[in-house]
């Protein structure tokens, strides 16, 4: 319906194979860009960037990196917490026992930590496919949360490994408002997530696909099984790193191992199946839906019922909310609300005609 | 020595409890090709709603607490809690995804697991409960005044009941027309379903007697660690033992189970010191992972070939 | 200029394939001469995919020998057998279901892309160049195969016969030597395998490849290949010109028993 | 795309197309001047590209021997690099040739002989075909070049060469003379004949129409400078090359304005390539707009209840007041605000679907357009248009002026035409865009040209009271019923074709009693409302025998008698009986021109047992028919046909509209 694409047509590869290769998409975007950059910030109070928009966005860097393993390459993994857990860690102790040491630069070899972790969990998956495999993850998941509980060292001794994050300062700016916190955080997904887009859309991404598609074909057209699903991996586990390492610094400050367990892993899995398998946009949208159901259920069911239910009730609620969206979802629309979007996309483009 | 055999024992005993959940996980697998990740849940909810039963029933009837009548009845109604679990399962999670790829069915039951979760406790409460079996926790004497190792009972018992819950199965799967029925089935679904055999009333059967299994599970390990949220990690426990025994054999199953809980009681004892304690959240999977590489398709699980 | 046949480019010497106890192929041996349509026949279950999966690295033969161009082919993987040169398609299409026709096409292109992921991941810049020029070489392959319309499709919505075009165009976006062609006109209409007829001939005179082709359909066979070899049971039991096989006593038995 | 409009190109000294196309590449070398839909893109090439292309390959003609005055043969799909060697003959002062892609082997012949083609330059393999089936009995022919060479690798004739092959020549051949070619420009004159298309007259063998340099170029700048067309315009090239009509549009009004002609990708993609490209300046003939129309309607009656709804109630709003807002006339706030929220909800969607939301001027002509067609694409704020010319006339003889549109006018004459009637009816017009002269036939040319040099158009008409002129039909079609009332068949006919279920009609009543006619249905069409009323039927022969269609085709009928009844010189030829025809009216059997209009006389030959069916009265006849298909092969198609009796209506006057 808002579409207008007659005229817009491409007169080279480079014009025909951009991001958004329709005018009125790009224009969305970056009006979606300017609202969550610039108005945001200076709109909102610090409730929302606190609670919600800085979450919604580190979640969805996490949600975007299992969907580059699980939705891209197509091989599952339960552990995404613990290699969150790894770049929080890491980035903890780059910054602690190097000095100096850049707030960027910690967070890149955190991710790249945390990346070397996922090859190693990785490498299971030459041998091993679907839930094998993802059983095989879980090992990641209880493995790393115990070392990094039991080594003293990786916490600077400190209690249960509870560990405080450093203050996050580039060039001699420290990061300290939430506004301040939400566009550094804002800037550096939005750009991985460039990254990501543009990998997908490449050779590389190609690549993860037709892994997951058939892997015997995938390598009989020369796709190397190791090589890629190595590659998946790594970039995956680089991305939760990185997460990882922004929830500590730029979320919730003071993090213990114990806080990256198996469910957090599933929330992450539950992001990506509602938000959409195989879709960056669905990383986001599954990640903002999975962070503020929550909330709204808190703020919607007591008000609903009242009080009378009990504090119990409504984490029962979710948890019944929680399970049944998934299963609805996997059912209905295996692809999420990218999908949904998608449909709705397409519907707008050929309106007013039905197909 | 003693100390030796004790905790060899000691870890076998708590295999076959792995087993018995594990048990849960092959039948449904082997019929219909789901991996359920949810049977933690069941097991969870099993007990749960076996202990709740026995909190309202004396109020409702006006019996004596703790009574067998009591008792019983309260297993009879867990039990049909299971059969109406997991014959609602399979109508409203399995039928609309049949024909779907493994990995979907999988995060499916992981949804089913929070389903689940979220349905006990929002009809019994989430406080601990203590599941009396009046089987105390205690060495046998006889072992420990003649040979100093000290066998709990109690582990005894529970071995006991697994033993006899396996052997029940064997002669369900072996003789009866059911039974035949689901072998079929686990061999291949398009031939069973050609010979006549109904997969849905199958998957149905299937999923009661895993309720089933999952209750007595439940019992057991609520009697042994008080009925709790952490009744569900059972499930995590047995995912070792499966990839161990494979996932489509009832012997594996108990074999994974005996090799898990034994040697994770041994490294805990012998290895976990030097690494601060705590490995048996971990050491079975590495110990599964490690045998993966060697052989993917488990203990007893058999070999395929992808044919293009 | 007239296409003309070259010396032998593979050579499979005395192949027996076992699955376990199940013999596959046993002691088989023949070969393919470069520039040459090369077709393998059989019944159903005759081992003829096996012989292609041996060819191609999918399965690796317990016994006998492969000569590829001339020298002695120690056991490899698809991938190496893919840089070998050689392309396949398959018996029930393998296609990647969630891609779009084109970006299943360039797949195809994969072993001659250098860029690695970092280049990739920034895209502007070589990763551009490479694509572009890469998408250059598929258009081509589109066009040659005349499936311009459905370039943007996925793959899952197209119709079974656009389907096996689709995978035969991304074997040749690989601009292999050699190609491998598993029962390519399998349930297709008499149009559809025309024009498929007509590819398969045109690539071999245009690209001068060499084909290798599974085929059930007789009156093909018998009319595009150079030479046929005949599989029963695993073992052969006919190989020459069309002429010859189609006169072979021992052929001829062993398709009045099956529904050929 | 930058919507700032250019400025009219300064051409108004340059005579001949070839100096044209030349200052364009001085003045803006770098704009776009054609694209092409290949290989997944819109290859863009600019005025200078294409001018030293067209350089290049004029070179390789001269080197092949090419000279002064020779005609080229140029056959196929709207290619660049056809249009590029019209350029490049035009340049040696040659005169191209353009056929029909679709013609038969033999029709060529005809043609080449006709023209004494020594050169031919064709698309692709199948012309090449074509051309080596009728290479034998062509003496003459001694070059034959081809755009595309896909599966011509063994084709080894000497006499065959790719237009590459050419273009190489050409670049050797500049080498050795570098002003060769503009000498050869220089020589041009703008009295040269430029080009030579050949009329698929309704009667007889078609004959060659030599048109001038001038006066492909008067029309041209007429029509540019009267919708005022710039440089910065686009036109989808998708019509035949040979048709006088995508000359004008695509070849001289291109060159005069310096606008960007686009082609499409192939036939089958023209309606989404249309979409890609949006044009500003569009051409379709009548038929084109009512498929797109007839697929609106399909495509919307599957949308949902609530899309129907709002569709329907914005075309209303679009009927009551779209066309006077294009015309620029006076509308109520209420309706401006309807017909703003309509454009946001349906038209601007609809016209983005049809690739038409940049359409700036629009035509169609050939063929009368149906009220309700016009009006429609008129109301959602297209501003489509009629023309009226001839290819003796280079397509340029009347046009309508924005704002000033009626729906059965075809427009005031163009600037510098005089049109005048003849008595009989019959319209004669005089300018610079007559013909030179029908190729080697003196005596055509002096019966078409009257004493005063007006051509005689052989349609009848006349101006209505603000000088518009209004096309009733052939001259010599119009006959008298038995009655003394006129009869005007295509009047009739196109009355009926306007109906979406029905295709193509013809009538006959001249010297009868009463009018009478057959008819063709849309296939598509009735093929679908056929699927809502869940009838089943085989094919087009089948569905054209249900009793069902002979209903749906009579209600048709008989509004169009009630129509003619209302109109005092029409009341007479209303329609009593007719029948459905068994095969689809059709080229490969000679029964339409390439351009579609029925060959009436041949038509009543061919099926005179079914006329004397009609009168004499039988309610069905059998009839056996050859078809020829596409391929060349044919058939027979037998049928018993059913004659049904239509309901007719008392003369009345017309009611004040």
């Amino acid at each position: 319906m808002l579409y207008r694409e007659a005229g817009q047509f491409k007169a080279s590869y480079a014009e025909d194979a951009r991001i958004f290769p329709i005018r009125q998409d790009r224009i969305g975007f970056w009006v979606l860009m300017l609202v969550f950059g610039v108005a945001v910030p200076l709109l909102t109070n610090e409730y929302w960037l606190k609670a919600i928009l800085i979450p919604v966005l580190i979640f969805s860097l996490a949600a975007l990196g299992l969907n580059i393993l699980t939705g891209y390459a197509g091989q599952l993994s339960l552990g995404s917490a613990a290699f969150m857990a790894v770049g929080a860690f890491a980035a903890y102790n780059f910054m602690l026992r190097i000095d100096g040491m850049p707030f960027l630069v910690a967070l890149v070899l955190a991710g790249l930590t945390s990346a070397a972790v996922g090859i190693v969990f990785g490498l299971p998956s030459l041998r091993i496919k679907g839930f094998y495999l993802a059983v095989a993850t879980l090992a990641a998941q209880f493995f790393i949360v115990w070392a990094l509980v039991k080594f003293p060292w990786f916490s600077n001794n400190s209690s249960s490994g509870v560990v405080t994050a450093q203050a996050v300062t580039i060039l001699g700016y420290t990061f300290e408002s939430p506004e301040a916190k939400y566009v550094l955080t804002f800037l550096i997904v939005a750009f991985m997530a460039l990254l990501a887009k543009n990998m997908v859309r490449s050779s590389t991404g190609r690549a993860w696909m037709a892994v997951r598609d058939m892997d015997v074909a995938a390598q009989v057209i020369g796709f190397r099984l190791m090589r890629t699903k190595l590659l998946a991996f790594a970039v995956s586990s680089f991305y939760c790193g990185v997460a990882g390492a922004l929830y500590a610094y730029t979320y919730i400050g003071t993090v213990e191992p114990e806080g990256f367990n198996l469910d957090l892993s599933f929330k992450i899995l539950f992001m990506i199946i509602i938000g959409g398998v195989g879709s960056i946009m669905g990383s986001f949208l599954g990640a903002a839906f999975i962070v503020l159901l929550p909330i709204f259920l808190d703020n919607v069911v007591p008000a609903l019922f009242g009080d009378a239910l009990g504090a119990g009730f409504v984490s029962n609620f979710q948890l019944i909310i929680f399970g049944g969206l998934i299963i609805f979802f996997l059912i209905v629309e295996p692809h999420g609300l990218a999908r949904l979007w998608q449909i709705a996309k397409e519907k707008l483009r050929l309106w007013p005609f039905p197909h | 020595m003693q100390f030796f055999i004790e905790v060899l024992i000691g870890g076998l005993l708590s295999g076959v409890m792995y087993a018995l959940v594990a048990l849960g996980f092959v039948l449904i697998y082997k019929a219909s090709g789901v991996f359920n990740f949810a049977q933690g849940a069941m097991v969870f909810f099993a007990a749960l709603t076996f202990v709740g039963f026995q909190e309202v029933l004396p109020g409702w009837l006006g019996l004596e607490a703790g009574s067998n009548m009591v008792f019983w009845l309260a297993f009879l109604l867990a039990f049909i809690a299971m059969i109406v679990l997991g014959i609602a399962t399979e109508r409203i999670v399995l039928r609309p995804l049949v024909n779907q790829p493994h990995i979907t069915l999988f995060m499916a039951t992981i949804g089913l697991t929070y389903l689940v979760e979220g349905i006990a406790q929002m009809v019994w409460g989430a406080n601990v409960r203590g599941l009396d079996l009046g089987i105390v926790d205690e060495p046998i004497a006889w072992l420990m005044d003649n040979y100093e190792i000290g066998v709990s009972k109690f582990d005894l018992f529970a071995a006991g009941v697994a033993a006899s819950l396996v052997a029940l199965l064997a002669i369900l799967f072996q003789y009866t027309k059911v039974g035949r029925a689901l072998r079929a089935v686990a061999d291949d679904h398009q031939a069973a379903l050609s010979i006549g055999i109904p997969l849905q009333t199958i998957w149905r059967v299937v999923w009661a007697v895993a309720g089933f299994v999952a209750l007595v599970a439940g019992m057991i390990w609520g009697a042994r660690n008080g009925v709790q949220f952490a009744l569900t990690f059972t499930a995590l426990k047995a995912l070792p033992v499966l990839i161990l025994g494979g996932f489509t054999s009832v012997p594996g199953a108990i074999v994974g189970g005996l090799i898990i809980g034994a040697s994770e009681k041994l490294a805990e004892v012998y290895v976990g010191p030097m690494v601060g304690g705590g490995i048996e959240g971990w050491f079975p999977y590495m110990l599964a992972l490690a045998f993966l590489l060697v052989r993917p398709e488990g203990l007893f699980g058999e070999k395929h070939i992808d044919r293009v | 200029m007239a296409r003309k046949i070259g010396d032998v480019i593979v050579d499979l010497q005395n192949i027996s394939l076992r699955f376990g106890g199940v013999k596959a192929l046993t002691d088989i041996s023949f070969n393919v001469k470069e520039h040459e349509i090369r077709s393998i026949i059989g019944p159903n279950g005759a081992g003829k995919s096996s012989m292609l999966n041996v060819i191609n690295g999918v399965y690796h033969p317990q016994e006998g020998q492969i000569f590829f161009k001339g020298q002695l082919r120690k056991k490899m993987e698809p991938h190496e057998a893919a840089e070998q040169g050689i392309a396949r398609t398959f018996q029930n299409i393998a296609l990647f279901k969630g891609m779009t026709v084109l970006d299943n096409i360039m797949t195809g292109r994969n072993l001659k892309m250098k860029c690695n992921f970092l280049q990739h991941a920034l895209y502007w810049g070589a990763a551009q160049k490479e694509e572009i020029a890469h998408r250059i070489k598929v258009e081509e392959v589109i066009e040659f195969l005349e499936i311009q319309d459905i370039r943007k499709t996925p793959v899952g919505r197209l119709p079974y016969g656009l389907q096996k075009r689709v995978e035969l165009a991304r074997a040749l976006a690989a601009e292999p030597h050699i190609l491998l062609l598993d029962e390519p006109m399998a349930g297709m209409n008499v149009e559809e395998k025309q024009d498929m007829c007509r590819f398969i001939l045109d690539v071999n005179d245009h690209y001068g490849t060499t084909i290798v082709l599974i085929e059930h359909d007789m009156g093909v066979v018998m009319d595009i290949s150079d030479r046929v070899v005949v599989l029963d049971y695993g073992k052969k039991i006919g190989d020459g010109e069309p002429d010859e096989v189609k006169n072979n006593p021992e052929v001829i038995k062993a398709y009045l028993g099956t529904s050929h | 795309m930058s919507d700032a409009r250019g400025t009219a190109a300064d051409t108004a000294s340059l005579d001949t197309f070839p100096r044209l196309l030349m200052q364009h590449a001085r003045q803006r070398p770098n704009r776009p001047a054609m694209r092409e839909k290949e290989y997944g893109i819109w290859q863009t090439y600019t005025w200078a590209e294409v001018a030293d292309k067209v350089r290049a390959i004029a070179g390789g003609l001269a080197e092949l021997g090419f000279r002064r005055g020779d005609r080229l043969a140029v056959v196929g799909d709207n290619r660049p690099r056809l249009y590029w060697s019209v350029a490049a003959c035009q340049c040696l002062g040659g005169i191209p040739v353009m056929m029909y892609q679709d013609a038969v082997a033999q029709e060529m012949a005809y043609v080449m002989q006709d023209a004494e083609i020594r050169f031919a330059c064709v698309e692709d393999q199948e012309q090449v075909d074509k051309m080596l089936e009728i290479h034998g009995g062509l003496p003459l022919l001694e070059h034959v070049i081809y755009d595309d060479a896909r599966g011509l690798r063994h084709y080894d004739q000497p006499f065959l060469h790719g237009l590459d092959e050419v273009l190489e020549l050409g670049r050797a051949h500049a080498g050795a003379h570098p002003d060769f070619i503009d000498r050869e420009i220089d020589k041009g004159s703008p009295d040269d004949v430029s080009v030579m298309l050949y009329t698929s007259g309704t009667t007889g063998k078609p004959k060659g129409v030599c048109q001038s340099h001038s006066a492909f170029i008067a029309a041209a700048r007429g029509g540019c400078s009267f919708d005022k067309l710039t440089d910065h315009d686009d036109i989808l090239s998708y019509l035949p090359m040979a048709w006088v009509g995508d000359h004008l549009f695509s070849y001289a009004q291109a060159l005069v304005a310096g606008f960007t002609i686009n082609c499409p990708e192939s036939g089958e993609t023209v309606m989404n390539d249309l979409r890609e490209i949006g044009p500003t300046y569009y051409f379709a003939p009548p038929r084109v707009f009512e498929n797109l129309l007839t697929q609106v309607m399909i495509r919307m009656e599957d949308a949902s209840p609530f899309k129907r709804k709002l569709f329907q109630h914005f075309m209303d709003v679009a009927k009551r007041c779209g066309a006077d807002l294009l015309d620029g006339k006076a509308v109520s706030g209420s309706d401006r605000l309807q017909y703003w929220l309509g454009n946001l909800f349906i038209y601007g969607p609809l016209k983005n679907v049809l690739g038409m939301s940049r359409v700036r001027v629009a035509y169609t002509a050939g063929a009368a357009i149906g009220p309700d067609l016009f009006r429609f694409y008129r109301s959602i704020g297209i501003n489509l248009k009629q023309l009226y010319g001839q290819t003796e006339t280079c397509a340029y003889v009347c046009l309508q002026p924005d704002g000033q549109i009626k729906l059965d006018s075809v427009g005031t004459p163009a600037p510098n035409v005089e049109v005048k009637l003849a008595d009989n009816g019959e319209i004669l017009v005089r300018g610079p865009m007559l013909l030179k002269a029908y190729y080697k036939r003196p005596d055509a040319t002096a019966e078409s040209i009257n004493a005063e040099g007006y051509f005689m158009t052989g349609d009848a008409g006349f101006f209505d009271e603000d000088g518009h002129l209004k096309i009733i039909d052939r001259a010599k079609d119009v006959g008298k019923l038995t009655g003394g009332g006129m009869f005007a068949p295509n009047y009739i006919e196109n009355k009926l074709k306007f109906f979406q279920h029905i295709k193509e009609v013809v009538c006959f009543g001249n010297q009868r009693d009463f009018v009478t006619a057959f008819v063709n249905i849309d296939l598509e069409a009735v093929g679908n409302w056929a699927e809502r009323k869940g009838m089943a039927y085989a094919g087009y022969t089948d569905l054209a025998s249900q009793p069902q269609v002979y209903e749906l085709i009579r209600e048709c009928i008989e509004q169009v008698n009630a129509d003619l009844a209302s109109d005092p010189n029409m009341s007479e030829s209303q329609i009593k009986r007719f029948l459905v025809l068994h095969k689809e009216l059709d080229a490969d059997d000679g029964e339409l021109t390439r351009t579609r209009k029925v060959r009436r006389n041949f038509v009543a030959e061919k099926y005179a047992v079914l006329i004397d069916a009609l009168y004499g009265g039988k309610s069905s006849q059998y009839i056996e028919t050859q078809v020829t298909y596409e391929d060349g092969r044919s058939n027979k198609v037998a049928a018993e046909l059913r004659i049904d009796d239509a309901k007719t209506f008392p003369p009345q006057p017309r009611k004040a509209a």
